[in-house]
Parts: structure tokens; C-alpha cells; sequence
């Protein structure tokens, strides 16, 4: 029984904190978001693989590190704090994931992997449980669901239509495509497992990333409550606005290790898996919900305001809320596992399935 | 006690019903913060006035029909029924027009109250300074007496519709030796004046619903000041008071949005029901709405009576808030991974524009005086509580 | 369209007030309740019927006053605020009403309402969804439901057993008894009718009690708080402690006008007066809950004692949530009328329920 | 990261649950708050103690097993769920011994620990005052030195335990010019010392759970005196930290009633479902159980590896407190009219006393620190917010 890090990994989240300090802070984000077409900057990508981060799933055979969810699941609190959008995510760790998990099909991982550690290609993946798929028009390759097999087609093999979010930082499509015998890699059998796993990997790095997102609107509402005067006297030396704020701080506490021991739950292959996920999904979901909305009330009419740069870590929290599973999804699995007659609750079950 | 509709009452609301079913647009107006909007805003405002709509309460010689509140309550709720759209003149015509008709002279009535009914002039307001927001005593922008003009200079924020619209009312400091709520004056101006810069500010939808406004030496004709010089404090209290209350929030507006929620979650229940707090969300929309509902009717009967709105303005503002946010957060809640999509995404196959309302409720508690304020003043007024 | 008492009705709410802070202080409940063996007095009796309370349902032929549910609204509200117990409610509102609407046999009338109204007389009213019978053992005569009939017994005929609440002010019986055509005094079928009258005049008083009760808890905590010191000031201007108060003056503002309009609807036989009733019990039960809840908070450790008053009302409060219909029972009433696809809501449909 | 309990672990809870099926009394004791049902419980404390069960984390020569805070854990998952009795002396064994453990000298630990264990001292704690509650540094009871004994004089009041119980510790000015948290000593004295006056306090329930304690010219050996004079404050928030923390309310005890909770649900949902804010309640018990259970975890593993309990024992004490609330108002709810019903009447069908947790988790949000109290080190410990 250890649930702590390790230093490696702790180190590893450090280092990615500050490097996204300085390459993702709130004003390059905006320029890339609303100046670019596709919302996506191949100069960050590009660093981003230089810290390694798109090479982390990857097995050390194709170029990458081959490292686990433990690891990752770090990373995407940092990435949800800095709101790094989703292709990255997609790429290096669903893609590689499904990818790496494919039958013998070697010649499809020597040629997607080590372009995936190196940073030089983007995956989409399109999953029933999402009505559109992020980032496709930028993919050089889609992942896609077809009756649980598992095609691969390549971008101008599909056409698409953007659907835009209140979220600037997502870029959502509608994807038409022809499934045949030539796209398909993985047969619906194994298929079925490989989609469950993305699922849950998904809901992971969304519930994450929620943490993260959650933690960054509570920094931001206590920077400005430090700082705004009203009454002669900070905003956020009024208990009302102490209080607020520390609720969210209360709601993290209790979501993150949630969060935590459910990535554990995907690197051990645990079989109850999918209801820790759920688990962290709702709890991430919730106190990022809290935080946004906790963080507005400390901004005061900034919180209501483009220029505020809560705007773009609340909007991503919204969106991520019903991503990858939403709450009636996530809550229906918590509820089957809970209420099932035979189910293995309370005192001694948090760590096993099954009472010894 | 008699919870029934006069014949009268019933009249006045097929009257309104019909007229409302033969004007209002089919195709819902693009929002009020943009150019086009506005003004598509504004000749809804002239098709409301010619048809004598646009101010039911207001005296007939000036565009109104002398309605009690009562028949006001009826003009709302067949109002937001039909889908009308929304009011880009409700700060004039809620939140300045009363305190018009209490402080204003004759000849300012009959300048500004006509116009204003007709949706010729759009009004903006002018409270909040970069350091008096939820501390409006802390206003700083100066007015200067200089003959029979003032000379304004200084900087207001967060002035709802100020992008477009035409005039501005608004406190500004007259005694420059004055702190707090002393030495305040109330003040009507145009716009367009030599001197006013406006600098848009993009609300959470990327849409410039507010403004910041700069006065460099602007000059302003005395006689557009209302109520005495150094008395604006009590002058905006009086349509602070109107603005927490009755007017601002009509029940009928979150009767219809309640009444949308639950056919939202009819359509989809056999999904939904997973989410059990979904259904149970649901039911306190619609019962708290119709609470809302009964409160006002009884302050308005009690209006009628001669009673005053006191500290409950107060808990109105916190009601009906909460109430807006609850219910698009279940809306949201209902759409899922549909809900973050703009109204124009093709994907989404829900036709309400839930986002729309959802970004608009997440102001609730913070314009109007945040909720923190409201809930010190009904502690410290209503209940007695010693101030901090 | 008048949403408002008459002066007449204010004043008569007005005098019973005065007359129960003298009558029904604190420790002379508790001396009731505590020391004598059924919890109540005869002489608080006499008193309440000198005040004209007990006349208030009954006819001006059987020697009472004949008034209806919108008088005895604001009476409830004062019965709550001061904790008076079941027995006066049982007899004067709801066993008045059902011997009223009893059909033409006058003889069960003349003999009990003149007795009724003069305060002589207690009558204990056992509806199934109550699983006993409050102030029982007291009682002078028990009017019990038996498949949808009304049987009238007297005490000699009925074996009772004590079943303790938590709120000393609750005296609570299971029933034995025989039912036979000498006890019914009305048929089921129209028995249905009256025992569906009984139930929602019964849950009215009970909302109007709650009303009562979270505006008493409401006032205890802001005494409390204003007196009390902490850190060299008084506890109630910390804004963390007026908030709460101002939380719950809130949840009592909204809530009464439901219970007036509940009682508007029984006195004019509404068709909607059952949902008008459930959400009056509702929303009164979150006002009480809420008061109770933030009343225990202002008072700190003071709160969770016997020797402060807030207990007593707190334990009442907590009962008549439950009582006359549980939760589960009024919002099975407020779904089965909202999403009914033919309800008629929204705006315009509040004060009638088709829509002209 | 390592989720598994390793073969030892297993062991180890083998051992416990094989221990307690044998020796938990069938029958749950009467309520520590009555002087019957204190002595059972002490008696139950022997009973622990003679397998060496009552304070498991203790070093062996204390009549501990030396266990760490994992091993802990799993003590408690199986006493609760084995359905055990409430720890009469957890006032001692959790809070006190841990700071004995800490500053007291030898003599004082061999002299107090091993009673402890046995059961043979039960111990109440003296904190507040009348004007010291929230407030612990406003403390005015003094404690006088006078050759080799301290003369204490004042008042207690809040002191859970305290009616029968045999030992108190507490907290006493022994510097009179000192103010706030200087000049405090932390002091161990027996309660049936001259001098001393215990007026019970009962609570909701009717049982005297509490008492205020008088001094009256008590005399108290120095050797009784835990840390050094004046340093009490320090030595007392050692206490507070754990109090607050990890040890007074084990995550266990929550998921009992959770599992219990949903087993009443279960039981009963067909009736139960028509108000779904039930269902929704339900699964929210389960989820931030377990929640907490991770949190405790998280925490003891960190401990084990040198961390510090900091300001997340703030958190700790709102989450555990409004999760238990949450949990009893619930089954509450389920119960229906049932609910009222005190454990001796006949009529109820339900054989759990909801009752009784509920009464005591409205006290949750109160002792060991208000809720506010807690906000408040939050906002300005961990978040770094500006003092008011």
C-alpha cells in the first residue's frame, strides 16, 4: 500500500509546471486560440515533444519512453491547469495507447509511433460516446469507432464540418467517412475491449485536467480577491469570500485522490476500473464546476468578461465537464456498481472488489 | 384574499395574447449586443410603442396605459409565453422611468419619458467606477459646476448597453470635498457628446455587452441633472431599489424558462433518469419559479395597498438568481456533450439555445449588487444583525 | 386578484401572538411536557379556547365561529412559532372539518362541536398516512380511517400503545380497535372524499407550523448571535454567521406565500389544491430544515444542547416534516402534476390550472 | 503508487476480524452518555485491551502493537464494520496520548498509557470556557503555582466525557499577565480532585454527553503538567491537529453508515424513488466515503514517509462532518414518519437507530472547531488570503 508518487514522476510534473508556465501562459494561448485557424500552434507541439511529453506512451522500440497512466495522469493535471487542448492529449496518449495495443499489425505502429514520440504527427480519435471529434481537420490520422471495430483513415479521407464551442480552445468536427475493409485495423471483438479502455483512459485525462482547471480557477479568484479593494479593504479579506474559496479548496482535496486512484486502477488493469473512473470523472467534474463558479463570484463583474483570463479556463472546464462520458453516463455507472445487490461496499472495499 | 382574475384582468390579457401573436417576430432577433441587433431591438421597441406596449405602467401621456402592477404581472407573463424578445430598453424603462416620474421636473418627464417609449432613445447606465462596484459610495468621477453647465471628467465601467445606446444616466461627484454618499448628483447625458470615449468590454460570450466609459471636460447642461445637486445618493437608491426588485426579473421570465425545462427533460427522460438529480433539479425549477411567482404577486398586491418594498428587494435578488443558474445548469446538464456548442454548430440537434442563457445566469449573482451584498443587507436590516 | 389578509384576520394572528409569548414561553412548555404524564395542560386549553381557537371551525350554529382556512393559516403559523402540540390542531381544525362535512347526522354534531368549540373536548384523527395517532390517549373521542369509511371511537373502546418521539412535545399511539356498523359513521365512498380533506388540511397546518417553527429558529439564532461574543465581538457580524441567517430568511420569504396560496386553494376547493398543498409542505419543510440546520450553526456548541430552546422547536420541526406525508409522498404529488405531458405550466398558469 | 495491501497486512486483518467476530457483544451497549452504559464501555475497553486492540499504534510496552497508520486503517475498517462499540476513551487514545507521546517525560508516560490502554482511566478533555469556545486562546481559568502544585481556579465547560469520566486535560492560564495563546500550560488532572464541581450538560438527546467543570482552589501536583510552563498553546494544537485530522473520525465509521445507508435504500426503493434527490443523496454518500477513505490513505502514506499533517486536517473536519449529515438526514428522509421515533418504540419497522447519528451529526459542523473556524484557516493558511 503506497499511494504516493514516486520523485521521478513528481520531478517530471515540476518540470512540465514551469516549462507551460513560460510556453503556455494566458496571452499566447489567446493569440494562438483566436488568431490561428486550426487553434493549434506546431511551435508549441514541437516543444512539447522536446520535454518528452509526446513521447511518454510510446514504447521505448518505437523512439519513446514507454512510461504508464501514473505518469501521465501528473501531466494532465498540468495540462488541464495550462488548458493545453485536446489534440495532444488524443495523440499521445489515446492514439499510442489503442495503437500500441492493436494485434501484431506491426507495420501500423513502425509507422504512427515514432512519428508520435517525435511530435510530428497528430491523432484524432473518434469514440461513439462523443457526437463530434476534436481536432480532425488537423489530424494526419483518424482513429475511428465503426460497430466496435477499429479504422484508421487518413484526413483526406474524410470530410469535415466544423462545429464550433464556446470553448475557443476546442475545435470540434463532424466526420463523414466510408468504412471498408481497408481502413479496418482491429476487428470488433478485440475492438470492443479497445474502446472501453479508451473510454476510460479519456475519462481519465478529462477528470485530470478538470483537477487542473479546477486548481487554476481557484488561484486565479484568489489573486484577485487578494488584490481588487472594495470597502477600503481586499475582497478577500470579507469571510464570505474567504469561504467561498475555500470550499473549492476542500473539493479538490477530496476529488484528487480520486482522480489519482483511478489512474492506478487503469496501470493495474484493476476490474473495477471503469467505476473509479466514473467515480473521478463526477468528483473532477464537480469541483471544477464549484471552482468556475466560486472563482466569478470572487472576480466580480471581471469574472463575467473576455478579458479576464478565467473565461478560458472556465469554458474549457464546461466543455471537458460532459466530455468522454457525461454526467448521466458516469453517474449511471457509479449507480450500477453501488446498488447492485452483490456489490462489495463499505469498510475494507475501497481496495478490493472482492471481501477476502 | 381572492386568488382570482377580474373580468377586466382576463380582457386585458387576451388583449395583450392576440397582439402578441400577430407581432412578435418568428425568427428570434439577433442578441442586443451587437450593431444589428440593437437596432433590431429598438424597432421591436417602436412596434411594442405604436401598439402602446412598450410601458404598460407608465401614464398614458407618455406612451403608457396606466396599468397597476397586477396587469403588469399579466403583460409579462403573456409577454415571455409568446417568445418576445428581450428588452434592450429595461434600464430605461424599468430602472430609470420610476425614478423619473418620482424626482424628475415636468418638462424633464416630457422630454425623456416619450422618447424613451418609443424607442427612440436607448439608455445606458452609469454606476460602477474601476473602484466603486459593489462600494458605490466610492465614486470618484467629478462633475464640475460651471455656470449653467457641469463640466464631467472621470471613468465609468461595466455600463450595461452603453456600446449602442443613446443617452446615460448615471452619479457623479459634485462636492469635490465630499466622501462616501455625500456630494453625489444624478445626471442625464447623451452619448454622443464631445469628450465621452466608450471602450467596449466583451462579456464571457465574446459579445460587447458592457462598456467602459471616459469623460474628458464633457459638458453637461444643468438642467439634465435630476433631483438636487448632492442628492443623487438617495435619487439612485430609489431605482437601486426598483432594480433589485419587482421590474428587473419579471416571475413570467423564469416561469417560461422553468416551463422549457421541462419539456427539455420530457423529450429525453429515458436518458436522463440515470442522473437522478437531474429530475429532482427539475421539479425545484418549477416549484421555485412559481414561488417567485406568488412573492411577487403578493408584493405587488401589497404595493397596491400602499406598502413599500423594503429589504426583500434583497431576497428577491438572491431568489430569482439562484433560480436562473439551477435551471441552466440542468439544461446543460440534460445536453450533455451538446451543451458546449454554439448556436450554430449543425451538429447539436437541440434547437433552445440553452448556452445563450446559461452564460447570461452566471452574471446573476454578481450585477444588481453581488449576492454577498444582499445577504448583508438582509442580515443587517431585515434581521437586525450588528455590522461588521 | 387580492394576495393579502384582511385587517380582521391580521389582527386576530396579532392577539394570538401576544397572548402565546405570555402563555406558551419556553419553560412553560418544557414544564408541560417534561412533567406531566400526557404533555398536556387543561388550563393552556381553557386558555386557547377563552382566545376563541378552539371555536374557529366550527359553525356559529354548534356555538362557534365559523371561519375558514385563510384564518386558520396565520393561526398555524403562530401555533408553530410558539410549538404548540398536535392535540389543539387535531380536534379544533381537522375533527371540526370532518364532523362538518359529515352527512346529515346531526346527532354526532350537536354532541361533539359544541364541546369542540368550547374547549372541552379533544378529538384525535387517525389518517393512514400516519402510522399513529398523535395525543391519543387524551383524546375524548378517535375519528379512524378503516378502508376509506370514518369511524368515531370513543377512548374506552380503543387499546393504545406509547410510542415515544424524539420531540417531547409528540405523543404518539399505535391503535388497537375493532371497526363495526355501530362505529362508522361514514361510508367510503364518500369517506374518500373527506379523508383526502382531512390529509390536505392536515399537511397545510403542518406547513403552516413549519413556517411558524423556521421563523422561531430564525429568531433564536440571530438573538444568539447578536449576544453572543467570540473573538471580543458578537458572533452574528462575521459575515459567515449573517449569512447563513440571511439564507434562511430568504428560504422563509419564499416559502410563505406558497402557504397562503395552499390555504386560498382549500378554502376555495381548487381542483389543484393537492399540489398546491405538497408544495406548500415542501418548501415550508426546507425553510424549517434550513433554519434548524443554520440556527444550530449561529448558536455553536449552545445549539446542540437541551437546556437551549432552539431544541424544541428544532424536534418539532424535524417531526411535522415527516408528518401528514412525508417528502416522498408530497413530491410523488408535485411530479405525478409537473410532468404530466398535459400539465398546463408556465407563465399565466399559476393562479389557473387550464389556461384560458 | 502501490494500491495493495501487502501478505502481512492480510494478516493483520485476518487477525482483527477473527478477534472481534469472537468478542463484539451481540447486543449494542447501552449509550456511553449513561452511567450504565459508561461502564460497559469501559469494560469494553478492558475487553479490547486484553487483546491488545485498544491502542493499536501504540508502542507494545504502552500495551500497543507498534502498528503504522496503514495497519491502523485497517483496524478501524474492521472494527466498524464488524459493528463494535463506540471507543468511550477515544478523548485519550486518539487525542491526548498522541501528545503525551510527544512532550511528556518517561515517568509520564508509564504512568498514564498503559491505565489508558486498559481502560482503567477514561479521559475527557478541558478546552473551551464560557468565553472561549471558538476562541481557545480567550481562556481565563487560571492555575496558580504554589511550591510544588499548581492551584487552579475557573471554570470549563463542553467537556465531552466529563461526567464520568476519570481524568481530564486541559488548558490553564499560569502567567496572569499574559493574553490570547501566551502564558498557557497544558495540565493532567484526576477528576475527583477537592475543589472540583461537575454540572452535566445534557444534549439533544436528553444524555449529559457534556459537563462544565469548577475549580474552586483545586490543587495539582507540577509533575501533571505536560511540556513546559507557558507553553501550553503549543502543546494543545499538536492536539488540535490531530483532533482534527486523521484520528478522531477514521474513514471507516463513514463507510459503515454509508453501506448501511444504501442497504436501507435498497430495501426500500420502490417507495423511495418518487423523490429522487433520495437516490441522488445515496450515491453521493457512497462516492465521498470513499473519497474520504482515499484522502486517509493519501495522508497516512504520506505520513509514513515523514510528511506533516498541515491545513488539509481543515479540510478533513468539514468534508467528514457535512458527509455524515448529508448520510443521516438522508436515511431520515427514508424513514419518513419513522424517522421521530426514539429506539424503544414498538411501532417502528426499522430495526437501525438512524436516530441517534443523526442527533450526533448535527453536532459535526460544531465541535473539535466550527466549520467557520475551519474556512477560515483554509482561506488564510493554505490559500494565503488576507487576514480580515
Amino acid at each position: 500500500m503506497d499511494f504516493t508518487f514516486d520523485d521521478q514522476q513528481l520531478a517530471f510534473r515540476d518540470a512540465i509546471h514551469k516549462f507551460l508556465m513560460v510556453e503556455a501562459a494566458p496571452e499566447m494561448l489567446r493569440e494562438i486560440w483566436e488568431t490561428t485557424a486550426s487553434g493549434r500552434s506546431a511551435e508549441l507541439r514541437a516543444k512539447l515533444a522536446d520535454q518528452g511529453l509526446t513521447a511518454l506512451s510510446v514504447p521505448e522500440e518505437f523512439g519513446g519512453i514507454g512510461v504508464g497512466d501514473l505518469d501521465w495522469v501528473l501531466v494532465q493535471q498540468e495540462l488541464g491547469y495550462f488548458a493545453i487542448p485536446d489534440s495532444l492529449t488524443d495523440s499521445a496518449y489515446l492514439a499510442a495507447h489503442l495503437l500500441n495495443q492493436l494485434p501484431a499489425d506491426v507495420t501500423l505502429k513502425r509507422e504512427w509511433l515514432p512519428r508520435l514520440a517525435a511530435g510530428k504527427a497528430r491523432i484524432a480519435v473518434g469514440h461513439p460516446v462523443n457526437p463530434l471529434v476534436a481536432d480532425a481537420a488537423l489530424a494526419d490520422l483518424l482513429l475511428l469507432w465503426r460497430d466496435d471495430e477499429v479504422h484508421a483513415v487518413t484526413r483526406d479521407q474524410v470530410k469535415l464540418t466544423f462545429n464550433p464551442s464556446i470553448d475557443l480552445s476546442r475545435r470540434l468536427y463532424a466526420v463523414e467517412w466510408s468504412a471498408s475493409p481497408a481502413t479496418r485495423i482491429c476487428p470488433a471483438k478485440l475492438g470492443r475491449t479497445l474502446w472501453a479502455d479508451v473510454l476510460d483512459r479519456a475519462a481519465l485525462a478529462a477528470s485530470a485536467q478538470l483537477l487542473g482547471l479546477a486548481q487554476r480557477m481557484l488561484d486565479l479568484g484568489v489573486d484577485h480577491a487578494a488584490q481588487r479593494k472594495q470597502f477600503g479593504k481586499p475582497v478577500g479579506s470579507f469571510q464570505a469570500v474567504k469561504h467561498h474559496l475555500a470550499d473549492v479548496a476542500v473539493k479538490i482535496e477530496f476529488a484528487e485522490p480520486i482522480v489519482h486512484r483511478a489512474a492506478c486502477a487503469l496501470a493495474d488493469n484493476d476490474p473495477q476500473r471503469a467505476v473509479h473512473v466514473s467515480h473521478a470523472k463526477l468528483a473532477a467534474g464537480d469541483a471544477a464546476r464549484l471552482a468556475g463558479r466560486k472563482s466569478i463570484q470572487a472576480h466580480g463583474a471581471m469574472g463575467y468578461t473576455w478579458e479576464a483570463d478565467l473565461q478560458m479556463y472556465l469554458k474549457r472546464a464546461w466543455a471537458l465537464d460532459s466530455a468522454w462520458g457525461d454526467n448521466i453516463f458516469h453517474k449511471s455507472r457509479i449507480d450500477a456498481a453501488v446498488l447492485d445487490q452483490a456489490a462489495a461496499i463499505g469498510p475494507g472495499c475501497t481496495f478490493s472488489s472482492r471481501r477476502a | 384574499m381572492r386568488l382570482d382574475y377580474t373580468e377586466r384582468q382576463k380582457q386585458f390579457r387576451e388583449e395583450i395574447r392576440s397582439w402578441l401573436a400577430a407581432n412578435v417576430p418568428s425568427e428570434t432577433l439577433p442578441s442586443f449586443d451587437t450593431e444589428q441587433g440593437f437596432e433590431a431591438h429598438r424597432r421591436w421597441e417602436a412596434t411594442l410603442s405604436e401598439g402602446r406596449w412598450s410601458a404598460v405602467t407608465w401614464p398614458r401621456e407618455y406612451g403608457g396605459r396606466g396599468c397597476d402592477l397586477i396587469e403588469w404581472l399579466i403583460f409579462e407573463e403573456e409577454y415571455w409565453r409568446a417568445g418576445a424578445p428581450l428588452r434592450v430598453n429595461q434600464n430605461g424603462v424599468f430602472l430609470l422611468a420610476p425614478t423619473l416620474m418620482e424626482y424628475g421636473s415636468d418638462e424633464q418627464k416630457a422630454r425623456f419619458l416619450p422618447r424613451m417609449a418609443a424607442g427612440q432613445d436607448i439608455w445606458a447606465q452609469g454606476w460602477s467606477e474601476p473602484g466603486a462596484g459593489s462600494d458605490m459610495a466610492a465614486i470618484r468621477s467629478k462633475a464640475v459646476r460651471d455656470g449653467d453647465h457641469y463640466v464631467i471628467n472621470g471613468q465609468k465601467t461595466w455600463s450595461t448597453r452603453a456600446v449602442w445606446a443613446d443617452w446615460l444616466f448615471g452619479m457623479f461627484r459634485t462636492d469635490p470635498t465630499s466622501s462616501r454618499h455625500h456630494g453625489l448628483t444624478f445626471i442625464l447625458l447623451p452619448l454622443n457628446l464631445p469628450g465621452i470615449t466608450i471602450r467596449p468590454i466583451k462579456q464571457l460570450n465574446g459579445l460587447p455587452g458592457f462598456a467602459e466609459i471616459f469623460f474628458d471636460n464633457v459638458r453637461v447642461p444643468v438642467v439634465n441633472r435630476l433631483g438636487d445637486e448632492g442628492a443623487g445618493w438617495s435619487v439612485a437608491m430609489a431605482t437601486a431599489g426598483f432594480e433589485r426588485g419587482l421590474m428587473l426579473r419579471s416571475p413570467a421570465r423564469f416561469q417560461q424558462t422553468a416551463r422549457n425545462l421541462v419539456a427539455l427533460y420530457q423529450q429525453h427522460r429515458d436518458r436522463v433518469d440515470a442522473d437522478p438529480g437531474i429530475r429532482e433539479a427539475v421539479l425545484k425549477s418549477w416549484m421555485d419559479a412559481e414561488a417567485y411567482t406568488l412573492a411577487t404577486y403578493r408584493t405587488a398586491c401589497r404595493l397596491g395597498k400602499g406598502a413599500k418594498i423594503g429589504a426583500e428587494a434583497s431576497t428577491n435578488k438572491i431568489f430569482w438568481s439562484e433560480l436562473d443558474l439551477l435551471m441552466h445548469e440542468t439544461a446543460m446538464r440534460i445536453l450533455g456533450p451538446y451543451g458546449e456548442l454554439m448556436p450554430e454548430a449543425s451538429a447539436s440537434p437541440y434547437s433552445d439555445h440553452w448556452l445563450d442563457g446559461f452564460l447570461f445566469a452566471q452574471a446573476g449573482p454578481i450585477y444588481a449588487g453581488t449576492n454577498e451584498i444582499q445577504r448583508n443587507i438582509i442580515a443587517e436590516r431585515m434581521l437586525g444583525l450588528p455590522r461588521s
